[in-house]
């Protein structure tokens, strides 16, 4: 008997637009579509244009806390019907296609705080049917967060707050690393809720920077950030987080998303040309990430974001 | 240290003054300043101060990031947390944080949702906040824009997300909210602080270079002058070398 | 492969085989036995089983450690977990999980607190167990000794730590264990299973070198023999070589 | 200006005697210890030994759900009231002094599980009143466990359980490093319930294999466990965790604990000089850990459980 008789695992490893239809498949059974990352950083970008570019419509998105660029890109190109995202916002200045709708009524905000979304994400992560909350007073969001409810405490008699599991029916992570397995390794300082969502969700999917052999994996099991049992696909994809930052491989780029906030700008005064042209050349035509890599500016462009985490 | 102080700079100073030695505390997503203050308290007189509560301790950033979620500038820390220990840091609360928003009111509550209309229907919608909780289970807070005008500077905003001292007393007692509050209002312009008997914002102090008729002028209610205001405590040329030499080195603040 | 097959060989032989490809599932503390089971299982017809549930993913030890809790065997593995993350497997239950006591029931109830007096007053005090919930939370679970006596084999345990059947099908309705629960009770003598209709245990069968009347004699209690008792299939020679040559290195199981 | 001017950080380095009389005088207020690590793994001996030669008494003692001989030794010293650790065992026997306080009524181990454990310390850590359970059912340790309740789920409508927070006064850990400011790495795979009792408890104390310096936790501040803001004091104790194991340094002393077993069951059928002898010679003579350390073995000894580290 000899190591060939071993039956063969399956690998995860899949193609982004396999990915896509995937997790597109799964959101037309329930649309609560969750998102990794935080604001410019982490946020698993290649696989949110994939799923556009796949039709997604009138998604639930839900995020970490703070979002910006993916959701609106994902509002201006009419995909999505509510946000569950407690800031919405490119941080150095507002979400232009966030505000267009939400102001039009075309897309529901909700009032949200950072707490009732982890939380909800705990109560999902943990198997219980919901997650107390005791550190909210006085916000007008209270009186529209509709996710929490007050309840009894049965130790303390006190009125608190409690919110069910939040269960997303499809999570997009990014990661620098993983096995084939799905093993991943955040090589970041920070990991935000990629962790919390991962055990909270119906279905991972994850891009990384690269995927790294199982030695890698198993020589420092300790850097694994998310284990392959949560994961369902895992897909390589360069720049997979552009124009977000994957730390510390490369940097946010500020100037892209700038120059994309001031399309958005203009369509909210009428002229909606310059935001079409950027969704078709960055979302609908690229028939791959190296299509992409070239419309935002090819090899060289990229060599200054990888350039720019080495500065600090 | 002859260079002119900066507005941005004189913020920093005031609000450094006022952290204590051994305290925890840390600041959200837009906080160029209130980063700056904590280092530079750190630096002078601080040293066990601890930042923290925001998923990272103790950033040791090589120059300061308008924003202090980013990596660049963690990348280099002692610790890294989630939003787990977020959620715990929020209910054990910290000893201060720091706010602001697209409208400040009287009474040192923050919007950040809307602007005119309704939030169903809002006239503009804001971003919003992650974090509601360190204003009321931290020890206190401050509220330092960068800007002030009778535009962000309103009798009554149009929706409390961030509550300072509601509409007074009796109000923040009915809502549970039982710490300090909001301390201090820095902005380019002055010091503000709260009356503790109505908790209604007052001008404490006006930076060098501006009149408290000015900055009555550029706020939408009154700020409750009596006489004379004092000029705010200029930097000392101490705390203006170690902030330029050692925390914003590339000049950030003076831009 | 001549050498014989040790009861703790077949034990594992036979617990390996009830194991389906890309299930999830964990041992407890002392888990010699079931951690042999799962690595032959994975070795020969379930490669996407996971290992996990315990703080650990798929550990790859050298050898087989009588502790799977040792670092030493755990070093080694895909991913590590802590007890929140258990907390959250408890919840979410496993496909599979093993138990053994100091005294197990004709309904597969197992008992780890005390034999003799009460818990307060206990005769002999056992250890406790941790983790009650994979019992019932997981799709099933098997109970497997490595002694198996009248001692240990009892009608009626004392104490309840790990329920299995409880009384029967309504007890254990009423008490809201919803799923399969103990499925074999794997000895080094013989296999047991459970009545579907009672949910008493019976005899499946006894391992080469025990008759039915011998494991009915280290019971103390009917296991239900009715006419001839099958012989458990004895390991095939693939699996013996793939347990002796890649999971038991060091004989273990043999010693 | 110069480098000088700058105020100095205070040090949490901290001499074991001076972090035992620390720990002794919390507990007179509040007699609740809970211990890290797991069974035999990363147990903090050394504190655990230094509290019982300051002198500790009635001690409510918890843990990660699982312990064993650091809890006998302390049942064997006199000084513990209550035991809330679901399991107590040597894992290949039975805790001897454990028993025979327990069978003789003078120390009550309260019957508890896991969940229970690991959610009163979750309810602690995240600073709510209570922690929902919904994973008990059946087993008679529920009739019995003082710690849990029953409340009606304002979200299912069942009813479930809940633990209130479980707040130690004093945890002590044992982790593989930390800086002087008391950031700590745990260089082991496995970490339990570490970091869940550092958040939960009023202060923590550790010992480590070693001190670091500063840089070696800046350059890779993921790897940091806990972060010093939990941390009261530090103590840099060679084998700190002996006899149970700090791995990859040492490995757990199965011979030893074995050997003290036998003593303990000596002392069930009445011959009790061996086990006191042995608290004289490993608790109460030594005056410091190289004291300790010549009782084992000596260097030889421990290079050892070194050595069975690298083995696998």
């Amino acid at each position: 008997m000899n190591d060939q008789t071993k039956p063969t695992r399956r690998s995860k490893v899949t193609r982004l637009q396999d990915a896509a239809h995937l997790a597109r498949d799964a959101l037309q059974e329930r649309p609560e579509l969750c998102l990794g990352g935080l604001f410019k950083q982490g946020r698993p970008v290649a696989l949110v244009r994939g799923l556009l570019a796949a039709g997604a419509k009138d998604l639930h998105v839900y995020s970490s806390p703070g979002a910006g660029y993916d959701v609106d890109l994902m509002i201006a190109t009419g995909a999505v019907e509510q946000v569950f995202i407690p800031g919405v916002t490119l941080e150095n200045r507002l979400c232009p296609n966030f505000r267009s709708a939400v102001e039009a009524g075309q897309v529901t905000a909700h009032a949200l705080d950072a707490l009732t979304v982890v939380g909800g994400l705990m109560a999902s992560a943990h198997g219980v049917p919901f997650q107390p909350i005791d550190a909210l007073r006085g916000s007008d969001v209270l009186k529209h967060n509709p996710l929490i409810r007050e309840i009894d405490c049965p130790f303390s008699g006190r009125r608190i707050h409690a919110v069910g599991p939040i269960r997303p029916r499809v999570t997009f992570l990014h990661a620098q690393e993983a096995d084939r397995w799905g093993n991943l390794r955040h090589l970041s300082t920070m990991v935000y809720a990629d962790q919390l969502m991962a055990r909270a969700s119906d279905m991972v999917i994850a891009s990384v920077d690269r995927i790294v052999p199982d030695e890698v994996i198993l020589d420092d099991p300790s850097r694994v950030t998310v284990p392959s049992h949560y994961v369902d696909a895992v897909v390589e994809v360069p720049y997979g987080a552009h124009p977000t930052a994957s730390f510390p491989h490369y940097a946010m780029d500020e100037d892209h998303i700038d120059a994309y906030a001031d399309l958005g700008d203009a369509a909210r005064t009428g002229d909606r040309a310059g935001l079409d042209d950027y969704i078709a050349r960055h979302v609908t035509r690229p028939k791959s990430q190296g299509d992409y890599i070239e419309a935002v500016g090819g090899a060289e462009y990229f060599a200054r974001l990888e350039a720019e985490t080495r500065k600090r | 240290m002859s260079a002119a102080v900066s507005p941005l700079e004189q913020m920093v100073v005031v609000l450094a003054r006022d952290l204590a030695d051994g305290e925890l505390g840390a600041a959200g997503a837009a906080a160029l300043v209130p980063m700056a203050a904590i280092a530079l308290a750190r630096e002078l007189h601080a040293p066990n101060l601890t930042v923290g509560g925001e998923m990272f301790f103790n950033p040791l950033p090589g120059h300061l990031y308008p924003s202090m979620l980013d990596d660049r500038a963690l990348g280099r820390c002692e610790a890294a947390e989630t939003f787990i220990e977020l959620f715990g840091h929020s209910h054990h609360g910290l000893d201060f944080f720091f706010h602001s928003g697209l409208q400040h009111d009287s009474y040192g509550n923050i919007n950040l949702h809307h602007v005119g209309g309704t939030l169903d229907a809002p006239g503009m919608r804001g971003p919003g906040a992650a974090n509601l909780s360190y204003c009321h289970t931290s020890t206190r807070f401050y509220v330092c824009p960068t800007v002030h005008t009778t535009r962000n500077f309103v009798e009554k905003v149009d929706f409390i997300t961030i509550p300072g001292h509601l509409s007074g007393p009796e109000a923040k007692r009915a809502a549970g909210l039982k710490k300090e509050g909001p301390r201090f209002v820095v902005t380019p312009r002055a010091v503000m602080d709260f009356d503790p008997a109505t908790l209604r914002m007052r001008l404490k102090s006006v930076h060098a270079g501006n009149t408290s008729e000015e900055v009555q002028r550029h706020t939408g209610f009154d700020l409750g002058i009596r006489g004379d205001v004092p000029q705010t405590p200029a930097p000392t040329e101490e705390e203006l070398t170690v902030l330029r030499e050692r925390i914003d080195k590339t000049g950030t603040l003076r831009a």
